[in-house]
């Protein structure tokens, strides 16, 4: 066990420090959830790129620096602490890109990861429908093979697409072989939301920004150059990213850090009693130990292990705490909890309630809380499935 | 010993969730977060026309002149249907806060118009920096150094807060006392003073248990339709479990409630406390409910256009304002404790 | 509403208070879970039927005092207030007696309550089974008719039988239609553990006192007499008091409103922060709230209304409570809650770690909390089963 | 960066946990609670053999020398088998503490006996009132008024005090300090007491982290057998959910034990607090697990006969041994608010 850094991990930890005091906008930028504050980001996300810090881990040749999972955390930690702006970019980046590593062909990765990377291509996930949710192998969107122009015509709804009004391209899987049982017959497209036939309706979020889309597809067009893994093989292919994704990329611990960091500044700033105080202090311990958490995780990946059903405690672990968080803030913060947007008297232009919000989606997506304290009943314990 | 409402009162409640169902569905209360106002002078004209909001006015001047008790039921019904509009302030707060402090002159100058409409009165307590409904008040009871003070809204500059509640416009207010506004000093103020505080805490807890009960019920409806994995998600022991302990939070904070209510009508010596020990539990039951709710609902719970947040940042805001489940808890340690 | 009491009920808390201060021993008996310790307990029992205060809610004609259910409460109150005795006689007085004004024929009352009241006859109830615990309706405990001799012959095992290694009888149920279902063709029989064929097997319990008793009968022989409310109705019977015993009489309000007053105590002796003051805080705040729905559950019983399932709110609420104030009792005395029996530094002879481990019982027997939460979101607010 | 534990530190693990299995299965335990001393000398000699009891001593006098980090996994196994030792006592505070604080000929004279299993060597530091198991002590480590002592149980009056925990035999003693007991005082000793506390809860720590996987490991195998309304019960809902919220804090609170063994091994600036981290998760997770373990057992775990209890009284006590999680996040507070 070394729990130290490499001299040249910490010259990278300073390098991305300089770069990020140098560089971050000293007032927030607006909310990238509706269409001028996603504009800002995209600039943000071009400004990264341009600096090749906007996918560190990923090869020289699309845009990153190679760098090691320890590195990668480096960064995140960074990012967060210098409060840096909200990652528009982040669907593409964490949950597509690992998988076009995976099982993308060389073309596709070339074509689309160095435009995901400097944000020309900005990428929504289209899992959700609105009958499957949690039951995500209930879902019923189709594509029908056209083999006349080589490729496939997608019909169906996918909803809960984040910022999907603003995107452009999407990813998602649809049903290729209807009389297939749930689990198959599903295949991972990528959706180009300009093409004729997609509607995209933007619905608001719990604190009011159009976060969320609605996709609508009639007979949508898309070739064969734009499945992923294989016709037919969708369900196994996203799943076996899933896991990683839970468990190490979607919610890196820099991001708990500098919340649980500003949270000790705001229990400093307002005061609080020995009860909140250790309400404090819980999250800061937490958010320590989803740090070191993450680091045996990269440990043992970069040992060449693998992520497993494991991932499910992460999700509960950190979206739990998310919540607790700034739960404790708005006690701390009384009766100016509920001051939001431009309120003269709100604290920190009401970022807390903004981010409780955002902290109260935590256990609903990427499969609910319920759904994988189940998974860690079942898969990591091995109790009965019913 | 008795723990029930009479027959009267149960009625005046069955009277106005049915008014209520009619004139305040969830549309209008959508309504008024993106209305200029955040009030709907048709919901407020009915309310008075029912009775509610002279409910507690004097009845020497043109009020109804009855007690906590009576009202309690209806401020509960006032948070089932999460009515945007100041009854709190107004009925719960204001017409009493009056009638303690005020001589009779102001008493014959507001009362009549508290309670037939034709004026709204709201309140500024220390305490709070915040004066709800500022924006279409005709007076605001402000307290400053102990005094109470009646200041015509003409006579209030105003700057507006935003609330995560957009039905709920707050206001930080300046204002000089004067001869003129002052109401009342010394031991009448700040004996009336702590009343109204206590009725203000006292109203919020009973607008919580409704609120609470009533994000219970919807989501008990979501829950019952919507299917996962082949089956009403409600049938999950998970979900089952989410509702069953919210509601356990909302049953056992709701008879706390209710003997604050008798206390405070009452007089009793502990009523503060009483208050107290009410506001922290519904505070508590509401935050509760709330969580569950969402959890319960999803995704679908978390879109702008689903009616839930409409009721759970009420029970966000009115859980911390007229002070939080903690300060309460705090008041009932110092009895307890001592210090 | 009216929370005051009436002259009359002011007069009947005032006799009880001051009989039992009186009358209380002043060192606590040993406990009753023994051989011993229960002998005692059955003096002070008689004690108390000899004062009229054993089952004050009775008529005069069986001990009582026909008390109405207010003064009940009240006397509930002072009994623990007062600090005495643990009631070993409560299972038949609280659990058996109802179903017997219920269901009984007047021989059956005539013969079995005076002698309960005065606990020449204490009884242990028998509804678990090593099979049957939250699945009660899994019991297989069977009784087979003996038409020669006018009764029948009881064969199986019940378990978890409180005290049952010191009881004279058992009431429980077993299966006389072995081709009905689950929830049929069970009836309600009164077992004297004396009976040839019994065996009685003392079980140690948590906190190491034989408190439970296995009950092993072999062909034991009970007449018809001894059958309660019909054969083959047993479910029937023994459901229809379960509600508003669980409701009302299994934990009366008294006994937490004494738990949460010692919890003050305690912190004053001890001292403590502001997070602990608050965990005591909300002990109280919790022990009012459970008078206070009593007194509301009440009202409604006297105003001719009935207890149903929102009985199981009940149960999980104090159960919760009680669990609650225990683990800060626990708290506020640090190293030393560890300490039990003649420990000399324990404080108050160890009776927060006892009660502790009583209290962890609480949200396991009369049904598990998980399947109250069953019934409250089933049957009071209408969720589906599966 | 690399956390993760080296072969040989995990081997070591496998290979206790293979001699527990053996020779520390749960009727070795459970006799512990009813012998006269609640030792076992048969186990403390296999505990010797094996290295563990003289891990941490002086390789210079006969032990091993090795660390907080070589030992943790170790702890943890004790732990997992409710080991009936006072393995925390002498070899993960008295050998280094009279290491760090006694001078060569008290190290000569009690490190090898200490390593070999000939002396057991216990300690009573302030902030605890009492000795575990002094009754079978050769030395007492004992701390007053700053100053450290070495006290032969021949000098010792000692006073039973009965434990929850009927293998942890704990005592209240009166001794004289004299010149002849002294090890250490000033600066010294307060240094060496502070890291003994510290590694007092690290040790704690560790054992909490056994013990609660262990729990959950009892009741998944429970729950996989027992059948209610014809199922296993470990299939219904709420039981997964109690135990996979267990397993979310035993798991979190891992790496904070494991990352304080390390700052204490490598005499990091932050070790107190990284200590008081561990413990207090470890503390809090080995109760969430308790209470999931007894609740999804039902009336099983809750009789004598059952072994969990065995577990769960020790998770109770050393919870609170050693700081309980609040006492440690104070400390933890402390430094993030200061005083």
């Amino acid at each position: 066990m070394d729990l130290s850094l490499t001299p040249a991990e910490e010259a990278f930890r300073l390098e991305a420090r300089r770069w990020l005091e140098a560089n971050v906008p000293s007032t927030p930028l607006p909310s990238g959830d509706d269409a001028e504050g996603f504009a800002l980001h995209r600039v943000w996300e071009k400004k990264l790129f341009d600096a090749r810090w906007a996918v560190v881990s990923w090869p020289e040749a699309y845009g990153g620096r190679g760098a090691s999972l320890v590195e990668w955390l480096l960064f995140e930690e960074e990012y967060y602490r210098a409060g840096a702006p909200q990652r528009i970019a982040q669907n593409g980046i964490f949950l597509l890109a690992p998988t076009l590593f995976e099982f993308g062909t060389q073309a596709q990765r070339d074509r689309i990861l160095p435009r995901m990377a400097a944000a020309l291509d900005v990428w929504a996930q289209g899992w959700s429908e609105p009958g499957a949710g949690s039951d995500l192998a209930g879902l019923t969107s189709r594509a029908v093979r056209d083999d006349a122009r080589g490729g496939w015509r997608l019909s169906g709804q996918k909803t809960w697409c984040t910022r999907g009004a603003h995107c452009d391209w999407m990813f998602g899987l649809f049903r290729t072989d209807p009389a297939a049982d749930r689990h198959r017959g599903m295949t991972y497209f990528l959706v180009p939301l300009r093409a004729p036939g997609v509607t995209v309706r933007a619905v608001g979020r719990l604190d009011g920004d159009d976060g969320f889309a609605d996709v609508f597809l009639d007979d949508v067009f898309v070739p064969d150059d734009d499945v992923l893994g294989g016709v037919h093989k969708g369900w196994e292919v996203a799943m076996a990213t899933t896991s990683s994704e839970r468990g190490l990329t979607l919610r890196s611990p820099g991001r708990f850090l500098a919340t649980a960091a500003r949270l000790v500044d705001l229990g400093k700033r307002f005061g609080v009693d020995e009860r909140l105080r250790d309400d404090v202090v819980r999250a800061h311990i937490d958010a320590e130990a989803y740090r070191l958490y993450t680091q045996q995780t990269v440990t043992r990946v970069m040992d060449g292990g693998s992520i497993g059903a494991e991932s499910s405690l992460n999700k509960v672990f950190w979206s739990e705490l998310d919540v607790r968080m700034h739960a404790t803030a708005l006690e701390i913060l009384g009766e100016r909890a509920e001051l939001v947007d431009d309120a003269p008297a709100a604290v920190d232009l009401g970022a807390w309630m903004k981010g409780h919000q955002f902290a109260l989606a935590g256990p609903i997506y990427a499969g609910t809380n319920e759904i994988q304290k189940n998974v860690i009943a079942e898969r990591v314990l091995g109790l009965p499935r019913r | 010993m008795r723990f029930a409402f009479s027959p009267d009162q149960l009625a005046m409640q069955t009277a106005l969730r049915a008014l209520l169902e009619k004139e305040c569905p969830a549309p209008v209360v959508r309504a008024a977060w993106t209305s200029d106002t955040g009030h709907s002078p048709a919901l407020w004209r009915s309310l008075t026309d029912f009775g509610l909001v002279g409910l507690t006015a004097d009845a020497a001047h043109g009020g109804v002149g009855l007690d906590e008790l009576d009202l309690v039921l209806l401020l509960e019904e006032c948070g089932r249907a999460a009515v945007p509009a100041p009854v709190l302030e107004a009925t719960a707060v204001a017409a009493p806060l009056l009638r303690d402090a005020a001589n009779d002159a102001l008493n014959a100058r507001w009362q009549p118009a508290l309670a037939s409409g034709e004026a709204v009165v709201t309140v500024g307590l220390a305490g709070s920096d915040f004066v709800v409904a500022a924006n279409v008040a005709d007076l605001v009871l402000l307290e400053r150094s102990g005094e109470l003070h009646a200041v015509p809204a003409g006579a209030l500059t105003r700057t507006a807060q935003r609330s995560v509640d957009g039905s709920r416009r707050l206001f930080t207010v300046q204002w000089e006392p004067s001869a003129e506004t002052l109401v009342a000093d010394g031991e009448v103020a700040s004996r009336a003073i702590a009343a109204a505080r206590d009725r203000g805490a006292l109203a919020a807890a009973a607008q919580l248990l409704g609120l609470a009960r009533q994000m219970i019920a919807m989501t008990v409806g979501h829950v019952t339709v919507r299917k996962q994995f082949g089956a009403a998600i409600g049938s999950f022991q998970a979900v089952k479990h989410h509702l069953a302990n919210a509601l356990v939070k909302v049953e056992f904070a709701r008879p706390l409630v209710y003997r604050a209510a008798y206390s405070m009508a009452r007089g009793d010596a502990d009523r503060s406390l009483h208050v107290s020990m009410a506001k922290a539990q519904a505070s508590d039951a509401a935050e509760v409910a709330a969580r569950a709710a969402l959890q319960c609902h999803g995704a679908i719970g978390y879109s702008y256009e689903h009616d839930l947040h409409l009721w759970m940042k009420r029970a966000w805001a009115l859980g911390a304002a007229w002070g939080s489940a903690a300060q309460h808890r705090a008041r009932v340690g110092e009895a307890l404790f001592g210090g």
